[in-house]
């Protein structure tokens, strides 16, 4: 009996991989364990080759992986390329129809996933269903549960009939012709009270539990399912979402949104966001809160659309001319994905000011099993607001903590005065020297306060180790279980790892690289921005980079591998 | 009551005589005439000697970037659909720069009223070619002559804008009226001004406009009803130029067809964090 | 007998403030002096308040800066505001007619400039030629140059007469009735070789030597007049001048013609190249060379529009999603900017990549005189070409270098594939890791190369000092005039400037630094981008920061003082 | 000789049965019918499904930004008048993301041909609402139903275009000879593409646009000359959707119009750094 099994769907686009996949991760997050799927496709919509892996363990679980215990193939395809990924006891599972040229035998089982389908529903789609429930006929899962997560999934009527029809001829399939050729069982743990989500969907919940009223996007991959959830939820929630013309129109949608007092927000990958660059300056000078969610995916340009990267950190921070302030955070995985989301709709309004949410393809599209979020925690700060009449309103109010009361138009008696050129106190277009220099000193100093209200990077493992990794973002999960691995080989390593970016926490980073031997920064991209990025801040070179920049996530065991062939 | 004094602005910046003059009186005219209070009313500008307008008059003010006040507009009015929401800009803040938005922002007929000063120059950033400069017109970057110029009206008529009107600044009364029309219709309503810029369009002048500037109100027969004659009349520039409304039609705004705003502006609905419990469940 | 002298010219916008300085600044190069030219105004047309500096030396100079010996006033507002900043003995000459409540005697001379001009040329337009005349009649210049310059200038007919004509009035005005009263001469020193001109015509200059034959440009300050004179010379030199609808059809214009094969470039500011972001990638990942000239001004978002700063170093550097190389040149004065251009072109062709130059308002506005350009130096690099037929036409061969041969589209035999996606050696798309991370490489490696191309920067004054003044771009001139003050009093400072910025000299200024002992940046920004740039680079921290954010540039004599300040 | 095998290109990624393959087989029998040779021929293309096609046959290419391949194009163009230059992308490219783009390439009349795909859905995205989806449309991003389309006929003619055309990829012969023509054509050709996308537009599939297309050519009395006609008949979209040539004028292209291509492309046009002497002496 074991409590740890990965899964791997594969096929073309088009054949369902990814419904296959999800509702494999659905079936044991039900059922009480910990999952983390994660999906790789092309920039293509049939055609080509994609896989979803699912790994399913009794302990948390927090990463992609490589080891396949079982993989089921759509398509020849999907053999030939991830066979070796096979473990020695591993089973694949394939269309034994459409996969012809294959001796069947050893660790491959074939079944015919269509006629199955067709004989029991009379609809050769229901393939994947087949498929589905076959591969967990093979390891013996409680078929109870695949039939309610199938009727949950297809609803109550014929197609979740249908659907549960078809898995049962496929689970019986595989147990009756395959029983006890494959070693692993595995069984159900019990009810969960766990959430499957993915980051996407993550932040999409955040801000309409921030209260997000507006959602200006243009489709981006792999933020586009932002916008698409919340459309969704649009009639239920008393959302607006606008899909526009362009990102530029989307980031000035929001800052007039947000001006005229409404939550609102944007997302957009690389590309988009280099087109609304202007406009965040726009929110900055205008000291107009909002939130734009940048999905990094492989730069620059068009890149490869479907594939991860860590590439956009130096340029969020720097973007647009001239100094004023701003917000990165880069939640670390799903469950910071929604808190880090409500706190950058509560900073941005509390500090009037754009906030960046960095995440990634891989974080944006990777679903994992966490617990439920306690919305009970979530708090609404507005900031400083503006009250009643007292002589004429000053927007821009030189106060010491660089922030101004806002008040919204609308209300007799304060005319609100926002503008792009510098400006006086009211709003209104200034050319002097004093003003303009007090401005900006006004603007900059509300970067005292927004540093403390960024939490201290997180510490994994030891507090003092001789080894430190340090990562930022979605690669938090694969560095832990990294870490783990390499503890359990007597390492002594322990991760620093920062989701709340900027400002940076420079004194807390230094502190901790100043007690480590060795140093690495492990990130997704080509140059080692982060290290850049603690160099410009703590003037610490860190030892050493582990980059990866495939447009393919870090495995746990990828990291180890390259900690070690460091030498330590 | 409100009152021409309710409007009065700071110090302009404006050249002595220069046309945007006139549309500062006419667009305060029109707010007087319309009765609404300077805190009902939003204006959102682009960059240019134009887009300078809302600093000059009394009231809320999003003066935002070159070629943007649009957008910007769009998500003021859709965050508080109770304020009257203008938008105002240059000839190249608004088909330049603007030029997407500006077809988009017609198409999905935000109600907003869209002043567009037509210099038909760079004024500010002291005298290029516009979209809307004449065939030949010689300015800094087109020694050799403009080309074909962009016709608002056409385009406007054939993007699906509502109202599409001409104006100029030289008639103030005239203006005035249009700008009232303009902000009564529910929908997109497009003025573009003809304002002679008397430093940079030595072309283009008072005098230019006022022998070429016809009124269609004037002409019994013409119906801005219908699409066709509109761009028709569209195509009229030279000799004669319609001023007046030119195409009117009104269908349904893209802020009315929004569910979620027939509960109110959205800035007055409250934020609930513990609604979102009921989409957890839908992850479990 | 004295040989330095501070004009300044004041006025509103559209009263000729522009004209009259300028040539009084033609009228000393002509003749043999060094000049420095710099201009401030408002962001309007008309009205405001306008001034116009001219300093005057033997000796070569080099900034703006601030006591005023002769001030003509063309207005009242101009004598209120630089009042003070008038030499005990200097003078300041006004319109006498249109000023009228104000105690003449002193050093006021009244001079009623639109009657002289009336009376002469029967053309008040004339006022600025006269007080142009006058203030040079005050100082006794020789009136021969001064015709002979207005003649060239205004042209040999009638308005080269008249202007003449009005000139002679004024200078023989003040001649008769301040003789002697003002105690400053000046003579001419002899013909002069030397070129007058500013930053813009430099770069635009720069492009035409370099073979620059396409530019597409959006209007914005102050990188307009780069495409208004290349416009000017574009029937002479065969040149095409497009001003688009937008800097985003610009950059991607560029782009295009680079591929077709033609140098391009494009001048903007900070909004505008805001929206040229992602082409900058564009340009990255199709490897197609363009020139990009970004001319700082005060930001965010508007700004000052017509004030400088150098606000735009970390965001050019930084600009897009992804990793890949570019080159960012920041010419320290008006002849840097000649060089830097030819430079930029020829580096954008060499390694196939975007080259970033960036100027600001001071240096692109601010006229100098400069020895003539030895253009037989000029040599055009256009790079590694493809040469002929062999096999498949690769444009994205892999090399050592980096860089793949280049062809142009339109030549039998090879197909020229070019892809904003990532891509293989041929240029289609790919979606492998493998292709992929080879692709990044191969376009990352182009910078060791390009690293060999960038020059150090420059040291000035001692190679060890006690204190090191570190600046880039344009601040060149007053930190150097800064350096010889401190030094003749006896400070040991020398200066590091940067005007090839990127890739980092980190060797170079890590070697200076490790020397001094105390060193400062002096930047026209709010936060010191290049002291954070040099701790990302070197991992050293300066000592302090001497900033400035108004709007307006350093002037010599407020480094010293910022500099004395801090105690050295 | 230039035959089919000339313009094989590499293997594609779309989807079987998608419209684009009618598409990419018109554009081939196009360059054929007109015995280009490939290397005469730059492809620009956008990104999206439409923004594919150069890669999938044979000729020079330059695939671009999103939304950018219309500047692109022209830069192209401008510096190296002889090849021919064809722009490809998808509605969503071409009408929203390069809607200004669109505007001004046809406004200033490049000489290039532009090809949008038109499946009225983003589907490289994976199916959201497009400019052209049709009114009440539901997508990912348009539960309510779309809102009121963009018609891009209409807007090419009030844009100074002078050839503005339909296509059907379900009519590759008829494409094809429109492709012809718009190459033929001195200046900006548009050609608006009915293309079916399988996966994600349910509505407008092949049968639907065959039940409802046909052929100007077909309609002796139709004058493509007449703008006004034009205009009305860019209007028609419902039960019968007029393909073939809407609109067709020449006027001088902008590239005629540069007096330095006088002088031929400018990429063959030599580098003399010392000719700038002589303005070296207007400063002094
Ligand atoms: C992104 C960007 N590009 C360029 C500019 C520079 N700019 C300011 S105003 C202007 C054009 C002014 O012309 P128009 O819009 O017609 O207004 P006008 O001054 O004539 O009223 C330009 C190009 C800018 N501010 N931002
Ligand atoms: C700046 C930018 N925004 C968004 C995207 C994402 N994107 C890629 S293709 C596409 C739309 C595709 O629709 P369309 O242009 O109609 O082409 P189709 O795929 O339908 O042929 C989008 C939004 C992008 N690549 N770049
Ligand atoms: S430059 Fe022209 S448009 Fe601008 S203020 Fe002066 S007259 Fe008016
Ligand atoms: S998604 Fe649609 S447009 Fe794209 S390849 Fe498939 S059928 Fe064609
Ligand atoms: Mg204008
Ligand atoms: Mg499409």
């Amino acid at each position: 009996m074991t409590h740890n099994i990965n899964f791997m769907v594969g096929g073309e686009a088009g054949q369902g991989v990814q419904s296959v996949g999800f509702l494999l991760a659905k079936v044991f997050a039900r059922s009480g364990y910990h999952v983390f799927a994660d999906q790789d496709y092309e920039s293509r919509v049939r055609g080509g080759h994609n896989f979803f892996r699912v790994r399913v363990k009794e302990s948390q679980v927090m990463a992609a992986a490589e080891p396949v215990d079982v993989l089921i193939a759509l398509n020849k395809e999907s053999i030939d390329l991830h066979r070796k990924e096979v473990t020695n006891d591993g089973v694949i599972v394939f269309d034994a129809e459409s996969v012809k040229d294959i001796s069947t035998g050893g660790n491959l089982f074939g079944v015919p996933l269509a006629s199955i389908a067709e004989e029991r529903t009379g609809n050769k789609v229901m393939a994947n269903t087949v498929a589905l429930a076959a591969a967990l006929g093979l390891v013996g899962y409680d078929f109870g549960i695949i039939e309610k997560v199938l009727r949950d999934h297809f609803g109550a009527e014929e197609a979740g009939e249908d659907n549960a029809r078809a898995a049962r001829a496929g689970y019986d399939y595989t147990q009756r012709n395959f029983k006890g050729i494959f070693n692993q069982r595995i069984s159900p743990l019990g009810d969960s009270k766990r959430m499957l989500l993915n980051g996407n969907e993550a932040i999409a919940l955040g801000a309409i539990a921030a209260g997000c009223k507006f959602i200006a996007a243009y489709p981006m991959t792999p933020s586009t399912p932002i916008m698409e959830y919340l459309e969704a939820k649009a009639r239920e929630f008393d959302l607006v979402v606008v899909q526009p013309e362009d990102e530029i129109a989307a980031i000035n949608m929001i800052v007039g949104a947000g001006y005229a007092g409404a939550r609102a927000m944007t997302a957009t990958s690389g590309s988009g966001f280099c087109l609304m660059v202007e406009g965040l300056g726009l929110a900055g000078i205008t000291e107009t809160p909002v939130v734009i969610v940048d999905g990094q995916r492989s730069g620059p340009a068009v890149g490869l659309p479907t594939r991860t990267e860590q590439g956009d950190l130096q340029f969020v921070l720097h973007a647009h001319h001239g100094d004023f302030p701003r917000a990165v955070l880069a939640p670390a995985n799903v469950e910071d994905a929604f808190w880090l989301t409500v706190k950058a709709f509560n900073l941005a309004e509390k500090y009037q000011l754009p906030v960046i949410m960095l995440t990634d393809h891989y974080l944006a599209s990777s679903y994992a099993t966490v617990e439920r979020f306690n919305v009970s925690k979530v708090t609404i700060d507005r900031g400083l607001l503006f009250s009643g009449i007292s002589g004429e309103y000053l927007r821009y109010k030189i106060t010491d903590s660089g922030i101004s009361p806002r008040a919204f138009p609308g209300q007799e008696g304060a005319l609100v005065v926002a503008d792009a050129d510098e400006h006086n106190e009211v709003g209104h277009i200034i050319e002097d020297a004093e003003t303009r220099t007090r401005m900006v000193q006004k603007r900059l100093r509300k970067l005292f306060g927004l540093k403390q209200d960024i939490a201290p990077p997180r510490l994994y493992g030891t507090e003092r180790a001789d080894n430190t990794l340090i990562g930022w973002g979605s690669t938090y999960g694969a560095l832990r279980e990294a870490i783990d691995i390499l503890r359990k080989e007597k390492t002594s390593v322990n991760l620093l790892h920062l989701s709340e970016i900027w400002p940076f926490p420079a004194e807390a980073v230094a502190d901790v690289l100043s007690s480590s031997k060795n140093n690495y920064v492990v990130e997704n991209n080509a140059t080692g921005q982060l290290a850049r990025l603690i160099r410009s801040e703590t003037g610490k070179e860190v030892d050493d980079k582990i980059l990866k920049f495939d447009g393919r996530p870090f495995t746990p065991s990828q990291i180890v591998e390259q900690v070690k062939k460091r030498g330590c | 009551m409100i009152t021409m004094d309710d409007y009065v602005g700071g110090p302009t910046a404006w050249c002595p005589g220069c046309g945007n003059f006139g549309i500062l009186r006419a667009v305060n005219q029109a707010l007087v005439g319309l009765s609404i209070k300077p805190h009902q009313v939003l204006m959102v500008s682009g960059i240019g000697q134009a887009g300078k307008l809302p600093h000059y008059t009394r009231c809320n003010v999003l003066n935002v970037l070159h070629g943007r006040a649009l957008p910007s507009a769009a998500g003021a009015k859709i965050a508080n659909q109770e304020l009257f929401v203008i938008a105002v800009g240059g000839d190249g803040d608004g088909y330049a720069e603007g030029g997407n938005h500006f077809l988009h922002a017609m198409r999905r007929n935000h109600d907003i009223t869209y002043l567009v000063h037509d210099n038909q120059i760079y004024s500010l950033t002291k005298g290029q070619a516009s979209p809307t400069s004449d065939l030949g017109f010689v300015t800094k970057t087109t020694l050799e002559g403009a080309g074909v110029p962009l016709n608002p009206m056409a385009i406007a008529i054939a993007a699906g804008a509502g109202f599409v009107a001409r104006g100029f600044a030289g008639d103030i009364e005239h203006l005035a009226n249009l700008i009232i029309a303009g902000i009564r219709h529910k929908g997109f309503a497009l003025i573009d001004i003809l304002q002679p810029c008397v430093t940079f369009n030595h072309k283009n002048t008072y005098s230019w406009y006022q022998e070429r500037v016809y009124k269609l109100e004037q002409d019994a027969g013409y119906d801005p009803g219908d699409k066709l004659k509109a761009f028709q009349k569209a195509q009229e520039w030279g000799d004669r130029i319609p001023i007046g409304i030119i195409y009117n039609k009104e269908s349904p705004t893209f802020e009315e067809q929004l569910p979620a705003l027939q509960k109110g502006a959205l800035v007055k609905q409250p934020i609930e964090p513990t609604r979102v419990e009921k989409l957890l469940d839908e992850f479990l």
